[in-house]
């Protein structure tokens, strides 16, 4: 009989070899589904851990491009960990980031085709402005009438949905696009395009707001005021309101840096690598978000470290599909695997497991 | 514009059709959290669900057959959710949520050989006498056999959690597992059961879209229903009857507004398909505000992870 | 040259999704079939458009693939980019408008088929209602209402198209629901322009005629089916590969329809009467001899203004940037 | 002698870093009341849930009735006529009584003849109970009744109570006795956990005394000191705070007619709260737990913000000030919960050292913490009150219960507050730190503060306070001093025997 006994500290070994044991365990689990499926394994693995890293075809390609797909993810992931540090649930970042994309995009082609250094700055403003506003709808409600956030925030990703292609086949379509839906192309439009900023590294405006952001995130959960009550809040909801936290106020601060960040993720989104407003714009980073938050352990540096694995996982499963023929169902349920196994082997920081007779009856 | 040929018995009858899939993924989870626990991953039980009961159909030719098929399948894979969270402590909305990835992608690596394949159909059950009322019989009585299953579920939950002691036992689990634990229940068990009850619902509710509703499989064919269905929890405020009511309300505004659309009723169409949603949030925040005995019926335990040696 | 060519294919959605991409890797398991150890085939299904596109394409360009497919409308300017940094690889892209050296651009004339289904559905309806579930205002899906309600309508005047829009390319649920709220509205002939065969198999139980879209869906709808509009895109893709075997691949901006065989019929059963049949095969023939255009005019726009005097015939362009209904279709298209 | 009900050898139950009990052996024969006393963590409550199956001893026997008794789980405890009232509450809020009661029976009638049961036996032993009301809507003493009522309906052998007493008045307490004596005429056994020594003196045959885990002395309770016994309990001498008698100053916090709703749906309302403290005075408030006190003590942190002007310090209205606006106007408070409500769990001694001295320590500046300062606070407080710990990096839940109760309150005397409300400061403390503490307060006062101390311990109460006070169902009684106040006195001002009556049977 296995029980687990609860540690006095955290075990600081574990909280740091977990998610090596975690990804280890994927490539053991996951290797047997390959070879289930008939595809060798050992290649499976190697083409999803090593080739975008290290194959001299793709690396050099490859490598940047690990940053524009984790950019987004982990400037999502880093506001939603802060507000699932304090025990606010925004499930619906995907919305939020739809409605930052519209925002900002909206800015450009208002101002289209007029030249002028402040139209990107503006919308970096709007886009994080529309993703707040989006947020605001769960926070307020929830503050003014007790009403859950997970369910409010996820309802409204299909609104947010809705509204894309609203958007994309009506206001926003392109006069110049041959009636086709969808926007002016963003990224060929110099004043409103978020282009990369030293060729060949991947880095464009995006990747660089998302270090900052996990900077500032590791900034203000460890030095700041308010890190220490997003912390309070989550661990022991009692103690922060006897700290004299506002709980209220809290809920609309995590929700707004969470939807804001979400909403410039968007925008940097479409202004750059996507280019264009289109009816499904969004590719699910919303939803990623939230697992690449939980893989990093709601820690900025560890959402980072984790941003970058997940988009390994999708680069090298892109590389898996058309080299060795891995369906993407495969490559879901592999990523589905990584978050299990994390979240099997994550109690291993705070509980000591015992072998042995149960002391419950 | 001839908005009075929509038919609010014919309505009826097809919104009760379109609301079977989530009212028994919803009456499940009810469940679960019933027993304080919140398993987010309804939609990855559902399609899981769908795809195992479309296989077991297809190879058995007996979709009552591939019915049974959907609850075990959906609930072996609930099972994953419930040794995470109850044995091994995990948290559960990050749980949730990777079931559903795994859910979606597995279902899709089964499903890969059954593609464009009809599955063996389960037909209409009238019901006898009441099928031959007029009007009402045709519209109420005249469906396939897993609508009033669902229904009696619906009403077999209530009964179970009203009258019976498993029902008080499962309250209680969910209301305080400190004290439940301390009387002898074994809430580990019980919540697993419960979380494997709702996996079974969940699936059976996927396979009623893979097996009826549709009838095909096609990857990622639940298209969100298994989050409608969480939703509709907390709109019941967790009671059975609200669930119906719920999933019934849902399934109507969402087959309304195509209604509309085919009566020709000039309508913002565009607009529209957000329509179930934002309707659903107004209900939501009309349910959580009315301060009272209307929030008691939240378990109180809800998401909370329990360790007995505390 | 020992190693075989390389030929890679992307698909904005699942090819279990037995629709759009399902169609394209048929057409690429067809290349396999017809080319056997001389050619090698690639794919990577449900690839967001944007910029993991781009990144799915450039990562097929370096592993050496030699002919890239990229086979939806979103992919069009992430093939562009990719083809100006790898001139000697060879893009096709559906659906589209743009092209380059390297990038062909090929579409179907899926309204073809439309005008034909239209002449049927006009003639099998008894309550003259026609119901139409459309996925979203694009022109490529306005075209097919317009070419279908324009030969309904010949077929019969006093037909009435009802359309619902379900906002999605593939929502079984949604698409069964919206095919039964348009057979409460008393329609007996349903088409689609959506993926999923829900609404075929509603029309089988309520026992009306509805039309297979993009694939046969006879096995859904064994009595309902009367035909279906078939994307086959085998043959063309068979042809672009042989050229670059040959080495006479150009680039081209191709739209091709019943002539070519890119948009097939299935045979029509024989619950559609033998002169409406022949009628029909009539139009099929006529198409495909390039004899018939089914937007010839005169046609009017929906307010009645001229768009097309007699005898005159839509130029592409037009019908490319669709938006909006001939004369007689109820209602307007969501802007 | 006859064949003992219960006997124990040799139980021994081992939690990691503690012996809870260590080789622990007696007996208790039929309709015998027997005392198990010992400090906080000596392990009774270990002990006793063994005995009911729900912890498994690491070694030793047990026999019922001679024969060898070792119950897996609660349920076969309870089947073998075992019955126990619990320390904490088993109880669920959102169940009504009737529900509440089946879930600890085995095979419980059907509701409605449960209900009638249920009114029958709570008239007869005088605890009456609406078997219909729902248990959040109860009193703490009603909540003890539903335990009790669920016991005494399986006809127990062996009835377990530990700590009953802890949330019933004195009046309550005599007629709980009358009914146990009653009980165990009727040969049934009781096996009875207090720290109230005098009522076990009054009510129990027999005792066993544990310290550290193990069994330090048995003895007849009727025929042995209070005083006796409680240094068996400690094993040292004990010694009673000191206190300086001062004139009391000027009236530092005023409360006037304070009247608010609970922030929980099954609280206490506050009703119409009146007092004033002056510099340098003790007041204590004292009342039955569940009647106030937690509400009380968040109307004073700030936690529950109420009128304006019912809560004023010298004369300035703060009522509508949070925590944090009231801490810089020196009004501190430490409420009874340690984990989770006085310290946060899972955070290190220096970030709970942050929790409520943020600001008055200087320990952030614009909003960013100073974490060498934090540090120096958390060992300053570690230090000047004796908390026994590697340092102030470890978790507060690593703490022992009194080791983290003393680094709470000295948290908040080492910020000088002029005004400190403190609840419960000793429960769960051993006597040498419940000691410490209690001068802490005294010195304190002694220098100028005004302390509210909330406590249900009555003996710490008269110890301590120049005035005494009672809540009862959210209303205080007017303060009396404490000097020359009975125990019958007080009694009545807690509400007296709420409506119980003397068992009929
Ligand atoms: N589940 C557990 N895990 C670890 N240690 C435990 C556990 N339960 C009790 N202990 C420890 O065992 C010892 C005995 O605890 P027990 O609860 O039996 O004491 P007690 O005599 O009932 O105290 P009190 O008077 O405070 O109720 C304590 O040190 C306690 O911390
Ligand atoms: N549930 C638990 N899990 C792990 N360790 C525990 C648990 N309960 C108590 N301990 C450990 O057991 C030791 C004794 O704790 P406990 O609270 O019982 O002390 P105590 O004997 O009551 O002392 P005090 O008189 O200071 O309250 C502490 O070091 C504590 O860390
Ligand atoms: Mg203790
Ligand atoms: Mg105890």
């Amino acid at each position: 009989m296995i029980r687990l006994e609860k540690r006095a500290t955290p075990s600081r070994f574990w909280t740091a070899t977990t998610p090596v044991l975690a990804v280890v365990l994927t490539m053991l689990a996951g290797g047997m589904m390959f070879a289930l499926l008939g595809k060798d394994p050992v290649a499976a693995i190697r083409t999803i851990f090593y080739a975008p890293l290290f194959d001299p075809t793709f690396a050099s390609y490859s490598r940047p491009q690990l940053l524009v797909k984790a950019g987004p993810l982990v400037l999502i992931a880093v506001g939603l960990s802060l507000g699932f540090r304090a025990g606010i649930w925004n499930i619906g970042a995907e919305g939020q980031y739809i409605l930052g994309a519209l925002c900002g995009a909206g800015v450009a082609l208002a101002f289209y085709p007029a030249a002028g250094w402040y139209i990107f700055p503006l919308m970096v403003l709007a886009g994080a402005f529309g993703g707040w506003a989006w947020a605001m709808i769960p926070a307020i409600l929830k503050t003014r009438f007790n009403t859950n956030e997970i369910l409010v925030s996820l309802l409204l990703v299909y609104v947010a949905q809705s509204l894309l292609a609203a958007m994309a086949l009506g206001r926003m379509r392109n006069p110049q696009g041959g009636g086709f839906p969808g926007s002016r192309n963003l990224s060929q439009y110099p004043a409103a395009s978020n282009p990369e900023l030293i060729a060949g590294t991947g880095m464009h405006w995006g990747v660089v707001a998302a270090f900052i952001a996990v900077i500032l995130a590791y900034i203000l959960l460890q030095r700041h005021m308010l890190g220490f009550q997003i912390r309070l809040a989550g661990q022991a909801p009692r103690a922060a309101r006897f700290a004299g936290v506002n709980t209220a106020r809290l809920v609309l601060i995590c929700l707004g840096i969470s939807g804001a960040l979400a909403g410039m993720a968007g925008l940097f989104e479409v202004a750059g690598p996507a280019g264009q407003i289109t009816i499904d714009f969004n590719s699910g980073y919303g939803f990623t978000a939230i697992i690449v938050a939980f893989l990093g352990r709601l820690h900025p540096v560890g959402i980072l470290l984790a941003g970058l694995l997940m988009a390994l996982t999708y680069i090298g499963g892109e590389l898996a599909q058309f080299m060795l023929g891995i369906p993407s169902a495969a490559i879901q349920a592999f990523q589905g695997m990584l978050l299990f196994f994390l979240l099997a082997v994550d109690m291993l920081s705070n509980y000591r497991i015992r072998f042995g007779r149960a002391e419950v009856a | 514009m001839d908005l009075g040929s929509i038919n609010v018995l014919v309505l009826l009858a097809s919104l009760m059709v379109a609301a079977t899939p989530i009212m028994l993924a919803a009456i499940g989870e009810l469940v679960v959290e019933k027993a304080g626990v919140l398993n987010l991953g309804v939609e990855g039980m559902m399609i899981t669900g769908a795809i195992c009961g479309f296989a077991i159909a297809v190879e058995t030719g007996s979709p009552v057959a591939g019915f049974v098929a959907a609850a075990l399948g959906a609930a072996a894979l609930s099972l994953i959710f419930g040794v995470l969270t109850q044995v091994l402590l995990a948290n559960q909305v990050a749980t949730g949520l990777a079931l559903t990835l795994f859910g979606l992608g597995l279902s899709a690596l089964i499903g890969q050989g059954y593609i464009g394949v009809r599955p063996p159909a389960l037909g209409r059950m009238p019901i006898p006498w009441l099928s031959d009322l007029p009007v009402v019989g045709r519209v109420l009585f005249r469906h396939d056999v897993i609508v009033y299953l669902s229904i009696l579920l619906v009403a077999g939950v209530w009964a179970m959690l009203k009258y019976s002691r498993a029902g008080l036992i499962l309250r209680a689990v969910g209301e305080s597992h400190d004290a439940a634990h301390a009387l002898g229940y074994k809430v580990v068990r019980i919540r697993i059961l419960a979380i494997m009850f709702g996996g079974a619902c969940a699936g059976l509710g996927g396979a009623y879209l893979s097996l009826i509703r549709v009838p095909q499989w096609t990857e990622g064919m639940t298209a969100g229903a298994g989050w409608i269905a969480l939703a509709i929890v907390v709109f019941a405020s967790w009671r059975p009857w609200r669930v119906l009511l719920g999933a019934y309300l849902f399934g109507g505004i969402a087959v309304l507004q195509l209604n509309l659309q085919a009566a020709g009723v000039k309508i913002p169409v565009e607009y529209l398909s957000m329509s179930p949603y934002i309707i659903t949030i107004l209900v939501l925040v009309v349910i959580s505000s009315g301060r009272g005995r209307a929030s008691l019926n939240a378990p109180a335990s809800l998401g909370k992870t329990f360790h007995a040696a505390q | 040259q020992d190693d075989p060519l390389k030929v890679g294919f992307i698909y904005v959605g699942p090819i279990g999704d037995f629709g759009w991409s399902h169609e394209h890797n048929v057409g690429r398991l067809a290349v396999e079939e017809h080319f056997g150890d001389a050619v090698e085939t690639t794919y990577v299904e449900s690839v967001p458009e944007g910029a993991d596109a781009e990144r799915v394409l450039t990562q097929m360009a370096l592993s050496g693939h030699d002919l890239i497919f990229t086979t939806s409308f979103g992919f069009m300017d992430p093939t562009i980019n990719v083809a100006a940094r790898f001139p000697d690889v060879k893009f096709e892209h559906a659906t589209g408008y743009k092209t380059a050296d390297n990038v062909a651009a090929y579409n179907a004339r899926f309204y073809e088929g439309r005008a034909v289904i239209g002449h049927i559905a006009g003639k099998m309806t008894e309550t003259n209602r026609i119901g139409y579930i459309g996925s979203y205002p694009i022109p490529e899906v306005i075209q097919g209402i317009n070419s279908a309600y324009i030969h309904a309508k010949k077929a019969n005047p006093d037909v009435e198209f009802r359309v619902v829009w379900v906002y999605s390319w593939f929502d079984p649920a949604k698409e069964a629901d919206a095919a039964n709220a348009l057979i409460e509205q008393g329609v007996d002939v349903i088409m689609q322009h959506t993926d999923s065969t829900a609404p075929m198999t509603i029309a089988e139980e309520a026992g009306i005629f509805a039309f297979g879209q993009a694939s046969d869906m006879s096995n859904f709808g064994p009595n309902a089916q009367l035909t279906a509009i078939i994307d086959n895109w085998a043959p063309y893709y068979i042809e672009r590969v042989q050229a670059v075997l040959d080495g006479t691949w150009e680039s081209q901006n191709i739209w091709h329809g019943i002539p070519e065989g890119m948009v097939e019929l299935t045979p029509i059963t024989d619950r559609v009467p033998e002169d409406v049949r022949a009628e029909a095969e009539a139009m099929i023939a006529a198409i495909a001899a390039g004899e018939y255009h089914p937007f010839t005019g005169p046609l009017n726009y929906q307010d009645g203004t001229e768009w097309l005097a007699e005898g005159e015939v839509a130029d592409d362009e037009t019908l490319l940037g669709m938006n909006f209904y001939v004369e007689g279709i109820q209602g307007d298209i969501p802007q | 002698m006859t064949e003992p009900l219960l006997s124990i050898e040799g139980l021994t139950k081992v939690y990691p870093g503690v012996v809870a009990n260590d080789d622990v052996s007696f007996a208790i024969q039929p309709g015998e009341i027997h005392a198990l006393l010992g400090e906080n963590g000596a392990g009774k409550s270990t002990l006793v849930k063994m005995i009911y199956g729900l912890v498994r001893p690491d070694a030793g026997r047990m026999a019922l009735r001679g024969m060898p008794y070792g119950p897996e789980s609660p349920h076969a405890a309870r089947a073998a006529g075992v019955a126990m009232v619990f320390q904490h509450f088993s109880l669920f809020e959102a169940l009504n009584v009737a529900e509440n009661v089946a879930l600890g029976m085995e095979d419980p009638p059907p509701q409605r003849q449960l209900a009638r049961r249920i009114r029958e036996v709570s008239e007869t032993y005088g605890l009456p109970l609406d078997p219909t009301r729902l248990v959040g809507d109860l009193s703490a003493g009603e909540r003890q009744r539903v335990e009790i009522i669920r016991c005494l309906l399986q006809d127990p052998k062996l009835l377990i109570m530990d700590e009953p007493t802890s949330v019933l008045t004195p009046q309550e307490v005599e007629i709980l006795f009358q009914t146990l004596r009653k009980l165990s005429t009727e040969g049934t056994a009781i096996l009875y956990i207090s720290h109230k020594l005098e009522e076990i003196r009054s009510l129990c045959d027999a005792a066993t005394i544990l310290r550290l885990g193990k069994v330090v002395g048995r003895c007849d309770p009727r025929s042995v000191s209070a005083r006796a016994m409680a240094e068996m309990m400690v094993g040292t001498a004990l010694q009673t705070p000191k206190r300086q008698p001062a004139e009391p100053g000027a009236p530092l916090l005023e409360v006037t007619h304070l009247t608010l709703p609970p922030a929980r749906a099954f609280g206490t309302v506050l009703k119409d709260i009146s007092f004033t403290v002056r510099a340098g005075e003790i007041l204590g408030i004292g009342g039955v737990a569940g009647n106030g006190q937690d509400e009380l003590l968040a109307a004073l942190s700030g936690e529950a913000r109420g009128v304006g002007d019912a809560v004023r310090l010298k004369g300035r209205p703060i009522g509508r000030l949070g925590p944090t606006e009231r801490r810089a106007l020196a009004v501190l408070s430490a409420p009874e919960e340690r984990l989770g409500h006085a310290a946060a769990p899972d955070m290190s001694l220096t970030e709970n050292a942050v929790l409520t001295a943020a600001r008055r320590q200087g320990l952030q500046s614009r909003g960013f913490l100073n974490w060498g300062k934090s540090r120096s606070f958390a060992e300053r407080i570690i230090a000047a009150f004796d908390v026994r710990t590697p340092g102030p990096g470890v978790a507060a839940r690593a703490l022992s219960g009194g080791n983290l109760q003393k680094f709470v309150i000295g948290r908040e005397i080492l910020q000088q507050p002029e005004v400190l409300v403190v609840n419960q400061p000793t429960w769960g403390v051993d006597a040498a730190a419940a000691s410490a503490i209690r001068q802490a307060l005294l010195d304190l006062a002694a220098g100028g503060a005004a302390v509210v101390v909330i406590s249900q311990d009555l003996d710490e109460l008269m110890e301590i306070a120049d005035r005494f006070a009672a809540l009862n169902e959210g209303r205080l009684s007017a303060p009396r001093p404490t000097r020359g106040l009975t125990m019958e006195e007080i009694g009545l001002m807690m509400g007296g025997a709420h409506d119980m009556e003397v068992a009929h049977v």
